[in-house]
């Protein structure tokens, strides 16, 4: 039975709960044991473009403290699984800085250490779990639901660092969600930004990008789409209305759910275990397919 | 020999030396060492007012020991052996000093740094030079035969020119029928002549000439000995039919049940589990393909055999061998498509309608999978509008860096392919450059390019994709106009790059032919011996030594077989001059140097009672391991003997004194 | 009759093997005792230093010297003698190169004397007695020791040495041949190794010609680990047998007592350094083309290549002892 | 003494790889380090260690061994027997205290760049060690 830390990052336990209860009610069941990671604060990945030290110094110290642990990272958010595994290559070929670092944890007590091992949700399931083992789980299979898997950009890129998935042919994602009995299907610009990122600069241009996305995705025929980053998923779940409205097309609305979600669907689990009230997007169309209430 | 008299001349080689250091003050320097007679300085040692010097000086000072400091031994080692030749001393007692490419040409920067290497360089040649002393070389008859290996056109061209010259030639091709990958053209550049109509009379002549033996489907697996005497085995993969009985009339191939993707048409096409290669085929003789045959994965059907006329289908045939005795290999196993497919962002393999431009070629061709019609693999239909990229992996560092040499003027030609057939097509090209450089090349780019509807656009594709009919959307940015561009293309074409043969590497390590950064063959010099290579009596015809169009291949091959053919009429080849030498008297026969000679070239052998070490001098290549091992000392290197490199290392640790 | 040839024996660093050598010549010494006449030999006869001082420079003819330099006595003693003397023989291994005492190059003299008389296990030092240059004793007298050098040396590296005879010991056969060169008047050019065959050991050895054609080691087997087959060449077997790169001469002595060649006789004369000739033919055979293999090899087996490669040469070699660096190592 | 330590490295180098990647290196003009000297032999089997200590007691203050990679050898088998003298080489020297004076590298005849990259890597470890002056300190009583 293989087992985690689970590291929450920032936006899962301030507006994203659905993930964390998702997570902690489908996993364990798939034999996976998580362990609390108090420790851990924020993966200081927002900091990169303002100071970069800063951002450095919190992940180095996020690994270290595993480390000392012994116990591998599971990171929910992309963006913290991008993070960490970023500074654990950065310090391992930048001599000068990984010093510079290790004295800055001292003064905390913590001694630099980057052999924690780091892993995205995605592969706990694909590469840890397996769809084999998913395949047996299943009591209630999504058949006839065509879901599009949405990874996220940085469960892509940057590519100079070992990714979850493959940039431009992403498999995982979908052979999980065909373990699960759905549909899956290619349409085009699955890589692309959801424009989380510059929603507080430019919200406009956020909402245009996921309302492109949205529309894609309803163009090509799915009941559903499925992501499992905590910032892609506000998009294409909470801002669907505002994309409407912000483009003025009625036809984009589109079920969205974090794939452990519908792991958990699949497995016969209740929507409550599954956070699935807390889903802002259209979701009754697809529990309806599955036989399932909301609210029983 | 008797008393050690140098001279010593050092080059200019115009700028490249004299432009840094001054070789007057390396030449000045030089007269003040030990056995040093005369020493000079001079513009262009290798021109003939050069060489005339030294030759002059050697008789007029009875030098017997000469030292050209210059450009690299690889480059003019035998030009001033020559001299030393017709001056009448021993070439051997010759010795370079490189003080080009290991010296001014790469610390011009430190100029009085790299004249003070120079001197040392020189000083530590005078003092190797004193051990030097006169070597002379053994004759061996050369066989007059030769391997090509490879039919594609290259080594066609280079088997005719050999055969012709009364040369027997045993031509090895891997796939059944040669003709390699310009049979699978339909036209070529920039004449338009049709490529079938151009190469299968060459092809015919081959198979009847009668100093050619074709060994098709087969390949070469191991070659010993060396120039002049190889001993090449090569291995004759199972067809299952009996080619000596097939008359190649085809029945069994009609009759087949079994379907498979015909390789010849890159995928497109299908074709039986008992198959031609093409129906030009030379020769004429059918293979079956194991994997697809009914009778080989079910254990059902056997109709080839039922049908076949001559009863030559041979289920139980195995693999054999034969050696082939030759003088000379000529390697004409030309390139391979890069695989297209690592271009992701192109997702040639996932979407049907993004193909390769051989893959325009068959659907081109009048025997193409299409009869020569050109339509979009996912549906058949017309594409009107066609994407056509150049350097898809060729001058990319994620891919090949070098230049592919033909997709630019290939891609000239796959307009006029599509306009032909589709006259209200519109073609977009996305280059990074044109290059237009051979003959006739530039007037065809001016031509097509200006045709209607035919757009040249200096940008790659981003990310392409897939759109739900299929066809293809993507965004390129003009470098030109400044302006992103949104495109949707029907067909898109990918001019890949183009890499060694797969099996080229396991090949060249059994040929000891090093190779270039881009895996291809490394010639013997860039610009003075390009289908020569490190290893005597091995040659390079066509694209193995680099990308080339069919111009080029063929005058590659040509070349290279004048070389080979040069080579086998003088009819003999010298034993290396850095043979191994036994000094008898302090051998005690110990015969480690024996379990070291990768040639087995040495065997101990008793004389007056004592056990002695004993060189073979047809078989050591002088590499010097017995040397190194020799734990008396008794075994020595000409050229390269304890002494001479010792004193060389000393006077080099020591510094210039 | 003529008169007797003046001969001067004397020892340093050496463990007196040669002086029974010497001893081992039996009835030969009475012979020899007829034509020469022994000037001085601390072992056998009582003379002084004061007494060879006392002799005219040049007047003993043959000077034999055994053992390595290895106090500032020798250096003394050995620098007189070749005053004193017309020829100076380095005789046996340490004297002709370094020997085995020559392998403590390899450590600084305080390690030196701190293992001898603290640290070897046989060793009962209770009071912490230790060699010093000067001690006063009780009438308060002062007291001298020789001292200490950083790195022995080989005869030749401290005077100009004239011939060698090679062996450790040299085999009473070898030194008779060298006396007789000696005193038969016609001498071989300086620097000559006497009486010793100008071939390495394989040369005379009867096991050279059941050599299988190639040999190549997978492992080495150190004698104890195996039943030697006697009638087969030993570095066949995978024993590391130096007599490929060792001069011949001792008759195969050791070999034919079941040890392989360990190389007291030292290189030949074309050979610039003993050790990294043997090192080269050993690693040379070894029968791994892969690294990491070859790496593991020479891990297992070959666990201290001085020891085995200089034992008796590492004063004479090129490097000669472990380099401290530019500190340190440049004073004794 | 402010200006640096200019080490003095004699390199061997193989007459079909090694050697033909350091002309490549001259061709294409590719800068490096002065202090390298090169010694041309057939094959990188022909270095002896003896001439390997030679150098360093000469007043080489490191060497350098280049051969064809594994596989390539012109001589099908002599760069193994150079990594098997080499790594027993290794080991004696480290006896010796003369640890990492001395390096084994590959480099082939299209590796002009890597020629030029290990030359500076060599002669910029060289520098850091420092002078060796062997012959002095070993003779210097």
């Amino acid at each position: 039975m293989s087992k985690f830390l689970l590291f929450l990052g920032c936006t899962i336990p301030t507006k994203q709960y659905a993930y964390e209860i998702s997570v902690r009610s489908v996993l364990p069941r798939l034999g996976v044991e998580l362990v609390e990671f108090p420790e851990a604060g924020c993966c200081g990945f927002p900091l990169k473009g303002l100071n970069k030290k800063a951002w450095i110094y919190m992940s180095a110290r996020i690994l270290s403290i595993a480390s000392k642990k012994g116990l591998p990272i599971l990171a929910l958010c992309n963006g913290c699984d991008t993070s960490l595994r970023k500074i654990k290559d950065l310090l391992k070929h930048d001599e000068i800085l990984r010093e510079e670092i290790a004295k800055l944890l001292e003064d905390e007590g913590v001694k630099l250490n980057l052999n924690a091992g780091v892993y995205h949700t995605l592969e706990v399931l694909h590469d840890f779990i397996g769809v084999e083992k998913i395949k047996s789980q299943v009591r209630r299979p999504l058949n006839g639901i065509k879901i599009a898997s949405y990874p996220g950009c940085h469960m892509l890129r940057p590519s100079d660092i070992p990714r979850p998935e493959d940039p431009v042919e992403p498999r995982k994602f979908d052979s999980v969600l065909r373990a699960l009995g759905a549909e899956v299907g290619y349409y085009p610009d699955k890589g692309g930004c959801c424009g989380a990122t510059i929603l507080p600069y430019s919200a406009k241009h956020a909402l245009l990008i996921v309302a492109a996305k949205l529309k894609t995705i309803k163009d090509y025929g799915f009941d559903g789409i499925s992501t499992s980053c905590p910032y892609c998923m506000e998009m294409i779940d909470a801002k669907q209305d505002a994309a409407r409205s912000e483009v003025g097309d009625e036809s984009i609305s589109i079920p969205a759910f974090y794939l452990t979600q519908l792991v958990g669907l699949a497995m016969g689990l209740s929507p409550k275990e599954l956070g699935l009230n807390l889903n802002v997007s259209p979701i009754e169309s697809i529990l309806e397919k599955l036989g399932v209430s909301l609210y029983e | 020999m008797s008393e050690v008299r140098i001279g010593v001349y050092v080059c200019h080689c115009g700028k490249n030396i004299g432009g840094v250091i001054n070789p007057a003050k390396v030449a000045e320097y030089a007269s003040t060492l030990p056995n040093v007679v005369v020493a000079r300085d001079y513009v262009y040692m290798c021109s003939s007012p050069g060489q005339s010097l030294i030759e002059e000086d050697i008789r007029k000072y009875n030098l017997n020991r000469v030292i050209v400091a210059a450009c690299s031994p690889r480059m003019h080692e035998p030009t001033f052996q020559g001299v030393l030749k017709r001056a009448g001393l021993n070439p051997w007692l010759l010795q370079m000093v490189n003080i080009r490419e290991h010296d001014t040409w790469v610390h011009e920067d430190t100029p009085d740094k790299a004249e003070e290497k120079a001197k040392e360089l020189v000083a530590a040649a005078v003092a190797r030079a004193a051990h030097l002393y006169e070597i002379t070389t053994e004759k061996f008859p050369v066989i007059k035969s030769a391997v090509v290996i490879g039919g594609g056109i290259a080594g066609i061209r280079a088997s005719l020119d050999l055969a012709n010259a009364g040369i027997k030639v045993y031509l090895i091709e891997k796939k059944q029928s040669i003709g390699g990958k310009m049979a699978q053209l339909d036209k070529t550049f920039p004449t338009l002549d049709c490529s079938q109509c151009i190469l299968t009379p060459l092809m015919v002549d081959v198979s009847r000439h009668p100093n050619i033996d074709i060994y098709a489907y087969s390949e070469v697996v191991d070659v010993s000995g060396s120039a002049g005497n190889f001993k090449v085995k090569v291995k004759l993969k199972p067809t299952y039919v009996d080619w000596s009985k097939c008359t190649g009339c085809g029945t069994c191939v009609e009759k087949c049940p079994g379907r498979a993707p015909r390789e010849f048409d890159e995928g497109l096409g299908v074709r039986k589990a008992i198959y031609f290669e093409f129906a030009q085929a030379v020769p004429r003789r059918p293979v079956i393909d194991p994997k697809h045959c009914l009778w080989f994965t079910k254990g059902i059907c056997r109709v080839c055999e039922k049908v076949c006329p001559v009863k030559a289908i041979d289920y139980g045939q195995e693999e054999r061998y034969v050696e082939l005795n030759v003088g000379a290999i000529i390697v004409a196993i030309g390139y391979e498509l890069y695989d297209l497919s690592r271009l992701k962002e192109y997702g040639y393999g996932r979407f049907k309608n993004v193909i390769s431009g051989l893959q325009l070629e068959r659907l081109s061709s009048a025997d193409g999978p299409t009869r020569g019609k050109i339509v979009r693999p996912s549906d058949g239909r017309e594409p009107k509008t066609v994407g056509i990229v150049l350097c898809a992996g060729s001058r990319d560092e994620k891919h090949v860096r070098y230049c592919c040499r033909f997709g630019c003027a290939a891609a000239i030609k796959h307009i006029y392919y599509i306009k032909h057939a589709i006259p209200d097509a519109k073609v977009l090209v996305f280059y990074t450059d044109v290059r237009a450089f051979g003959k006739g090349y530039e007037e065809f780019y001016q031509k097509y390019r200006s045709e209607d509807n035919v757009f040249f656009i200096r940008g790659r594709p981003a990310e392409i994709f897939e759109d739900k009919d299929g066809s293809l959307i993507f965004d390129v940015y003009d470098s030109n106009t400044g302006q992103l561009i949104n495109v949707k293309a029907d067909l898109v074409v990918l001019e890949g790059a183009v890499v060694p043969p797969k099996d080229w590497e396991a090949l060249r390590r059994v040929l000891k032919v090093s190779c270039d950064p881009g895996g291809f063959a490394l010639e013997l010099h860039p610009k003075l011996r390009p289908f020569e290579t490190t290893s005597d009596g091995v040659f390079l015809a066509g694209a193995i030594q680099g990308p080339k169009d069919i111009p080029d291949t063929v005058a590659h091959a040509a070349a290279a077989a004048a070389a080979a053919i040069g080579f086998l009429a003088k009819g003999y080849v010298e034993s290396v001059p850095y043979l191994a030498v036994v000094n008898d008297e302090v051998c005690s026969g110990c015969g480690l140097c024996v379990s070291v000679c990768p040639y087995d070239a040495i065997t101990i052998e008793e004389r007056e009672g004592r056990r002695v070490a004993k060189v073979n001098s047809i078989r050591c290549k002088g590499c010097g391991a017995c040397a190194a091992t020799c734990p008396s000392g008794a075994m020595q290197q000409n050229y390269f003997t304890d002494t001479q490199i010792i004193s060389e290392v000393v006077s080099l640790a020591g510094g210039a004194k | 009759m003529s008169k007797k040839v003046k001969v001067a024996l004397y020892w340093c660093a050496s463990c007196g093997g040669c002086e029974e050598a010497i001893v081992d010549l039996a009835e030969e010494l009475l012979r020899l005792s007829e034509v020469i006449d022994i000037v001085f030999w601390p072992v056998a006869t009582d003379f002084k230093k004061s007494d060879v001082e006392a002799m005219p420079d040049g007047s003993i003819d043959i000077s034999i010297i055994n053992g390595g330099i290895r106090l500032t006595e020798h250096e003394e003693m050995v620098k007189l003698l070749r005053r004193k003397s017309k020829l100076v023989v380095a005789f046996g291994s340490c004297s002709h190169l370094g020997g085995v005492p020559g392998l403590a190059n390899l450590f600084s003299t305080d390690e030196v004397l701190k293992y001898v008389y603290f640290e070897s296990p046989t060793v009962v030092n209770s009071e912490g007695v230790i060699p010093r240059e000067e001690v006063v004793v009780d009438d308060g007298r002062k007291l001298e020791l020789p001292k200490l050098l950083r790195y022995v040396r080989s005869l030749d590296q401290v005077v100009d040495v004239d011939y060698y005879i090679p062996g450790c010991a040299p085999t009473p056969d070898v030194i008779k041949k060298s006396l007789e060169t000696l005193l038969s008047g016609v001498l071989p050019p300086k620097g000559s190794v006497l009486g010793a065959s100008s071939r390495s050991l394989c040369d005379e050895c009867e096991l050279n010609k059941t050599k299988p054609e190639k040999i190549l080691l997978k492992d080495i087997k150190r004698v104890h680990q195996v039943r030697l087959d006697l009638s087969k060449c030993y570095l066949s077997q995978g024993v590391i047998c130096l007599g490929p790169v060792t001069r011949g001469g001792c008759g195969t002595l050791c070999i034919k007592g079941g040890m392989p060649c360990t190389g007291c006789f030292g290189p030949l004369d074309k050979v610039v350094d003993y050790g990294a000739r043997a090192l080269s033919y050993i690693a040379s055979i070894v029968d791994y083309d892969d690294e990491a293999q070859a790496e593991k090899f020479v891990e297992e087996y070959i666990v201290d290549p001085v020891g085995w490669f200089y034992r008796y040469s590492l004063p004479r070699s090129l490097v000669r002892g472990r380099y401290e660096g530019l500190r340190g190592g440049a004073h004794g | 003494m402010g200006d640096q330590f200019e080490p003095r490295i004699v390199v061997f180098a193989c007459n079909w790889c090694s050697y033909a990647g350091i002309d490549l290196a001259g061709t294409s003009r590719i800068r490096y380090p002065h202090n390298v000297r090169i010694v041309k032999v057939m094959c990188s089997g022909r270095v002896h260690p003896e001439m390997v200590l030679k150098a360093l007691r000469e007043g080489a203050d490191g060497v350098l061994i280049t051969g064809c990679h594994p596989g390539d050898c012109h001589y099908i088998s002599g760069n193994y027997k150079t990594m098997r003298r080499y790594l027993l080489l290794k080991k004696l020297l480290k006896e010796l205290g003369l640890s990492d004076r001395v390096w084994l590298e590959w480099v082939s005849a299209s590796e002009g760049d890597r020629w030029a990259k290990i030359a500076s890597a060599f002669v910029e470890h060289i520098r850091k060690l420092g002078p060796l002056r062997l012959k002095e300190v070993m003779e210097g009583e």
